[in-house]
């Protein structure tokens, strides 16, 4: 037990399902690094998912973990948080189960801020059903179920996530591990609520998105603790720039006192 | 049908249900238009009468404004515990005649009853002396004018205080006990104001005054939605997350402080999809975890309860029904989100449904609940309703159940651990997040003995027996039902329904028919076969329930535990079962029998 | 048919069920002022709700309505709008409704961008479940389900309009109501989904509220098209201004092309 | 069990089930690892086979991974229609051995099988040849390799294809049909492969020919989700609105050009409570809508279905089941969403439930619930399956079933427009946005004739009874059940287990024993009289339907449809239902009584 632990040791015997290339191998990894990186017990640490490719990453890492039902893994996350305020509490998840079916949850998250990393698999598509377009997809990206395009403008992750009030709002870029490990590293230092979109190609519908390792570049600013100054940032950035945007300290919400009275006492008041 | 009768066969049946013997109770209803006090009073009223010894049980009514709008409650004391409403009233108390039209159903009055009211309210609604009503007008409000302070509830209040035998010691500590927080002025001037209907003479009606029963027990004072609270506490639970919604929001407001107290907590959550997730993730974190709600909120939770049964984590869900289906009626009661609780899952998902018998039960079942949620790793949904949760009792205090709640746990020294190991109960260990040694991901999708997903035939079937017969083999005891009295008539019946049951089977034993009671509170998994064993000499068996389909009655053909020959006593809400109606129909049948 | 239509036109013989005082009453009269104004008849315009005392709306409105569930007025006023375009969409309802329960729905109406009006009557509270903290309501308000308060900082509709992509953004007083009756006028306008946020006073839960008579204040700003800029002023507003902030043409969703084709065409799909 | 018999009653039961005589027709499995082509395989033969002149049916499977990993298909072809996988498999054309044990129980092989494989995969697993399959390792990629732009898998087709009696030109067809948009260098490499497979020689095996049935006609080739889309199309659906989710996202995929070029709309939702609600919406504003969901999906739609109800507002929505419960076996078939269709909606919430009994069925189905949802004003829930939807027939072309679709539409004179209106089938007229004179607002609460929200007992009861009584009193004509055959023996079954039980009755038939089957194609409501008229006579009962707990059985004893004796024949998902396996239970239960 007094041994360093190692990233191969947070790995299971479970295969992946993911395709060659996909990118959620590279969040794979980069989580185990940190995991050893911080000298995390497997027992300390639980990984909260929903449902999708991404979604399917608990089972792979060898710590607590949950694979729930599609959208819900902040609000099951939340749930464990509250009742076992010592787990280091990690959701993870896809565009489609964190930002849409599952949106309304991000917001309430990041306002709540429990002390909770969120990282979203972001391959703006629904790899799991097979290709149709998630709230981050292009509108002009035709599918079957969309034969013209959506013709809707993509969902904003980070500017949500501001907007709800979370004070850790950072991006990373699957093709960039090690940065994606130190995002990683200070998103679960960071107290409260941490949301990390790790730009996360799947080769298998999004072919295109291979250029994304030409494309994606460092976030220009250094990051900031002002919401004024993100949300101008966030609302002019074109979403392939990696970094940290904003973090500030914000009051975590986490129940839990002491008990105070005994349930004997309670019921007296029930007396007449 | 065919009832057994006892030794002194009577046989004019035509007339049996007008001379059946009834509880020795007082019923005293009490109506007015926003800030008349009507619910003041009567809160006030069930304290002095519990102070004075009796039991007793009140329901409520209002109309459809936030705020301001007419409000009734109804009442019942009796010399022994009282658990629903009677047949009719004997005494209205209106402070004025605002839409009273809206209770009339809801406040049956005879050629027995007294209606008092204020001599300037104008003139009384027929519906209500319809039935011959005699009625004394007083002039409360102008009384009330000439004493300072003076509120024309307050001399109601007297006069039904007049009536009922009530004290002037006894109406002073009920003040002091309602009112004590709004300082001394408001107290003396209510004081004052029911001295003063005290002294009103109200001639020429019944005796309403009971006898009381000497004891010398404390009583309890609780409505059913801080029963199901406080068996949840008893049971263990020390998580909730959940959203508002009428009529289950009390038993979260009233869980909130208490739960800190213990060291729990309470989240309210964004909305019931979260509410249910969250209490997955704070049981898989080993806590006891619960949450509360009503129709709408529970047809939001449906998917979420199915994850929870095949990931095998302990959540029970307080449902507190109202008025069906959809948004339907809010504020009134009904028994009709049984089905949604027995069947309402995708797929095949074996899990528990249980349903408090009356207010007081409503500790028992919820503690009970708690505790087979968390034995059996299951899912335990429990179906209070608005007519138990919104009511208040006077009631003598409950025993401890004190279950044993804990969840088998693996420890840390566990080698190789299958989370879904089958063993000879097919309830495996759970590892708790923070054990070393026992890590593992839960999971919805169909999985081995570890908990690895498989789409595997062998593992789909393996794991699916095993969480149904873990529900299926375990010992439910003797609690599975509450059941009296002996056959000839069987009434088998569930939930809220329970107590005008057994009001029915006492009315029909004292007219010397032979009555059994069977009143569900475990009905998923149903006992047959003790079930079966009880209703098998019975000769007329009635399944007596408050929906309109009768979801009861299908379900235990389904189950094919009654025979063909039981019948459906089934009526929807909004209002009450009445134990008179009830009588009547098995009457009827056997008349018809005959 | 050719008479003026006038705003008591629009009243039905509903009485709501409204508190006396309470803000709500206020949106009604400046709802049916508007359509007065803009000569709508009755069978043009669709009012959609969910549930809460501000989702009683419709029922006191002559015209068509759909007073749903819980949270999900948007997804039926989106419905209604695809299948019948040349309804006048209206969408009201409460904070509760739109942002807790309705929080998903909001941001995806936003950035599908319907031509819907949506008017939220904001009382920073539950009024209907009589008294439970909503998203908006301040962190320290205490209820009985929050003896100490939410602890919770609260949700900003404006900014989460603006980030979900909404083209319109205003916020509206109960206590100004022919301000309000204008912002609703410039809503029903504007092409594509607008969104109103109207202070709405509870004088039942939230009798604290009667203040904002004094505290509410118009927008110090000129309405701007430029998002960068609206993220930046809304960011940094404290909730009590009132004025038409961002305003800004962006693609408008709405199938319903002509007929192309026929069945029998189909069908010669499936032949070998 | 006591099956009643034909003329020719046999006395040794005990063979009869070897004996029996089956339907002529040819199994067939192909399986690959990603990437062999065993899918593209499978749909070249299916519709080489259709242009021969047989009838086919083709279903999938496959293994976890999202691409990449292992697949099969299963093949079944006849000269009449064929609609189900039988017992056992002919030939099995293996690509590869790549974790094909995965499939083994999918493929029942016997001694009189055939396994084609390639001469270097290695060691033929196990599990495969237990039975005694005969296996001819055929050098099939050292030939393809030898050969330009040749592919194994096409040399394996020309094996089948040779086996099957299959024509050159017939092969050259399907290739075009099938690659012809890759390109013509594509089809060329391919019919190349195909024919140097077909020199290959496989001796030693049966005559896997079947004699075609002359006919004129075109075939259709079909998926059951496409028959579903193009049903609800026929019925008049233009407007969708849906969240994607296996098994049921292929139906929308289907039907988005294609609404689009009838005038209609799809719209991607960002969840199932959007999309039930959109749905709303869009009837709500006069157009017929519908969604398409599976097991997860619909369990998020239960609260908006209930406003459906409760509004009166007619939607349709598709559920193709998978495995259950929670996120379960995606990918696999079952039929257990059955109690959730029936029950899950909180409030007694009268509403239609139908299957469609077999992939060309979906066709007929899912228009006549357009139909009655229309005509009704009531919500549809259309029960479908992986094993139907995902699966593909060549088939004839359905029949035009030509329902009168439309509602009943409030016009503009109407005076005083009450839109609840009770009437005599309880049907009211509904008006639709846009029209003068009929405005109203819909509601989930519960309202009067007029849809003035209410809490009064007496509206609700008429408006409760009002919704049920317009399901009730229709006339559902002899659409509710495929009936043939006459008593003796009687199989009740329902959806997809529907052509299983019609091939189990042909056997049982075959070896004189006379048998009905009775398929529900409506469940909810029963037809109770009928059911129990067509059943009265018959010696033993079975309950066929492919769920573990039997959740057609229980519902038929709710509903006091089928009798005691009544037995039940429930297998859990994901193998499919294999006529072989229920006459052996049958049989088996007739020894018993013998
Ligand atoms: C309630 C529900 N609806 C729909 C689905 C089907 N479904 C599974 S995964 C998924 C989307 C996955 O997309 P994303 O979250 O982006 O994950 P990815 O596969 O791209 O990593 C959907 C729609 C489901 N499982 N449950
Ligand atoms: C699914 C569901 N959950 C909960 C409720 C209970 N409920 C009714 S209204 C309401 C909140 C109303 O708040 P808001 O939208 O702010 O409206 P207000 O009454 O303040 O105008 C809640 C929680 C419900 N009707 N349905
Ligand atoms: S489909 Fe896309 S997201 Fe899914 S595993 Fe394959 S590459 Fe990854
Ligand atoms: S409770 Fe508040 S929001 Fe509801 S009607 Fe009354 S004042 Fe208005
Ligand atoms: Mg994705
Ligand atoms: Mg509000």
């Amino acid at each position: 037990m007094n041994e360093m632990i190692k990233p191969k040791d947070y790995k299971t015997d479970i295969k992946p399902i993911w395709c060659p290339g996909c990118g959620d191998f590279a969040t794979l990894s980069a989580l185990t690094k940190t995991l050893a990186f911080m000298q995390l017990k497997k027992e300390q640490v639980s990984i909260i998912s929903g449902i999708g490719c991404s979604s399917r990453l608990p089972a792979y890492i060898d710590s607590y973990g949950f694979h729930g039902v599609h959208g819900r893994a902040l609000a099951l996350a939340s749930g464990l948080k509250a009742a076992r305020p010592t787990q280091t509490v990690i959701a993870v998840g896809g565009d489609g189960d964190g930002f849409s079916i599952g949106g309304n949850h991000f917001m309430h998250a990041c306002r709540r801020n429990m002390d909770i990393t969120y990282i979203v698999m972001d391959n703006h598509v629904y790899g799991m059903t097979k290709g149709q377009p998630s709230p981050t997809t292009e509108p002009d990206w035709v599918s079957k179920l969309t034969p013209h395009g959506s013709g809707i403008r993509p969902f904003q992750p980070l500017a949500i996530a501001l907007s709800s009030g979370a004070g850790f709002v950072a991006r990373g870029f699957a093709g960039d591990p090690s940065g994606l490990a130190k995002l990683i590293f200070e998103g679960l230092r960071h107290q409260g609520f941490s949301f990390i979109q790790v730009l996360s190609p799947c080769p298998t519908f999004r072919p295109e998105q291979k250029l994304w390792k030409q494309q994606v570049q460092p976030w220009p600013f250094d990051t900031t603790d002002d919401p004024v100054l993100a949300a101008s940032r966030i609302h002019a950035d074109e979403g392939l720039t990696t970094g940290l945007i904003y973090q500030r300290e914000l009051p975590v919400w986490q129940p839990g006192a002491e008990a105070s009275d005994t349930l004997e006492n309670i019921e007296q008041g029930f007396l007449v | 049908m065919r009832p057994t009768r006892n030794e002194n066969p009577k046989s004019e049946h035509k007339n049996k249900v007008k001379h059946l013997k009834k509880k020795h109770s007082i019923s005293v209803a009490i109506t007015g238009a926003g800030g008349s006090g009507a619910v003041t009073t009567g809160l006030m009223l069930l304290d002095a009468m519990s102070r004075a010894g009796f039991y007793g049980y009140m329901s409520r009514s209002a109309g459809p404004q936030i705020r301001g709008g007419e409000s009734a409650v109804m009442m019942r004391f009796a010399s022994q515990p009282v658990f629903n409403t009677d047949d009719r009233f004997d005494v209205l108390l209106a402070m004025d005649w605002h839409k009273v039209e809206r209770f009339a159903d809801e406040i049956p009055l005879d050629s027995q009853s007294l209606i008092v009211c204020d001599e300037n309210a104008g003139e009384i609604p027929a519906p209500l002396l319809q039935n011959g009503a005699v009625c004394r007008a007083l002039p409360l409000s102008k009384t009330a004018k000439s004493i300072e302070g003076g509120r024309a509830n307050m001399l109601g209040l007297g006069v039904l205080a007049i009536l009922l035998g009530l004290t002037e010691q006894a109406m002073q500590q009920a003040v002091r006990a309602t009112l004590g927080k709004k300082g001394d002025k408001v107290v003396a001037d209510a004081i004052a104001g029911i001295e003063r209907g005290m002294q009103f003479v109200v001639a020429g009606t019944q005796d309403l005054r009971l006898q009381p029963k000497s004891t010398a027990q404390k009583r309890w004072n609780i409505s059913g939605n801080e029963a199901c609270g406080l068996g949840a506490l008893r049971g263990g639970v020390r998580f909730v997350a959940a959203y508002p919604i009428t009529p289950a929001s009390d038993i979260l407001e009233w869980m909130a402080p208490n739960l800190e107290k213990l060291g729990g907590s309470l989240l309210q959550a964004e909305d019931e999809l979260a509410s249910i997730n969250m209490i997955i993730g704070g049981s898989f974190g080993g806590v006891p975890s619960m949450t509360a709600t009503s129709g709408p909120g529970l047809s939001l939770m449906v998917e979420g309860l199915g994850l929870a049964v095949t990931s095998e984590t302990p959540v029970v869900v307080m449902n507190v029904m109202r008025g069906g289906p959809s948004t339907g009626i809010p504020t009134k009661s009904e028994q009709s989100d049984l089905n949604l609780a027995l069947y309402g899952l995708h797929g095949d998902a074996p899990h528990l449904v249980l349903a408090p018998l009356n207010i007081l039960d409503c500790v028992f079942t919820s503690e009970w609940s708690v505790s087979l949620s968390e034995q059996l790793q299951a899912v335990a949904i429990v179906l209070s309703d608005q007519s138990l949760g919104q009511s208040r009792l006077v009631t003598d205090p409950p025993d401890y159940a004190g279950f044993n709640t804990r969840r088998v746990v693996a420890d840390a020294s566990t080698q190789h651990y299958q989370r879904y190991q089958l063993t000879e109960n097919a309830v495996s260990a759970m590892a708790i997040p923070g054990t070393p040694g026992t890590t593992y991901t839960a999971d919805g999708l169909e999985h081995d003995e570890r908990g690895t997903p498989s789409s595997m035939a062998a593992d789909h079937q393996q794991q699916m027996a095993k969480r149904s017969r873990k529900l299926a083999a375990f010992d439910y005891g003797q609690h599975w039902a509450h059941v009296d009295g002996q056959g000839g008539i069987a009434l088998i019946t569930w939930g809220s329904s329970s107590a005008v049951c057994q009001e029915v089977a006492e009315r029909l034993r004292d007219s010397g028919m032979q009555t059994r009671v069977v009143a569900l509170r475990l009905l998923m998994p149903l006992n047959v076969q003790a079930l079966q064993g009880l209703i098998k000499d019975c000769t007329s068996i009635v399944v007596v329930e408050q929906n309109m389909s009768g979801q009861l009655f299908h379900y235990l053909h389904a189950e094919q535990a009654i025979p063909a020959r039981a019948v459906s006593y089934a009526r929807p809400g909004p209002l009450p079962l009445r134990p008179g109606d009830i009588v009547e129909f098995i009457i009827a049948g056997v008349q018809a029998d005959e």
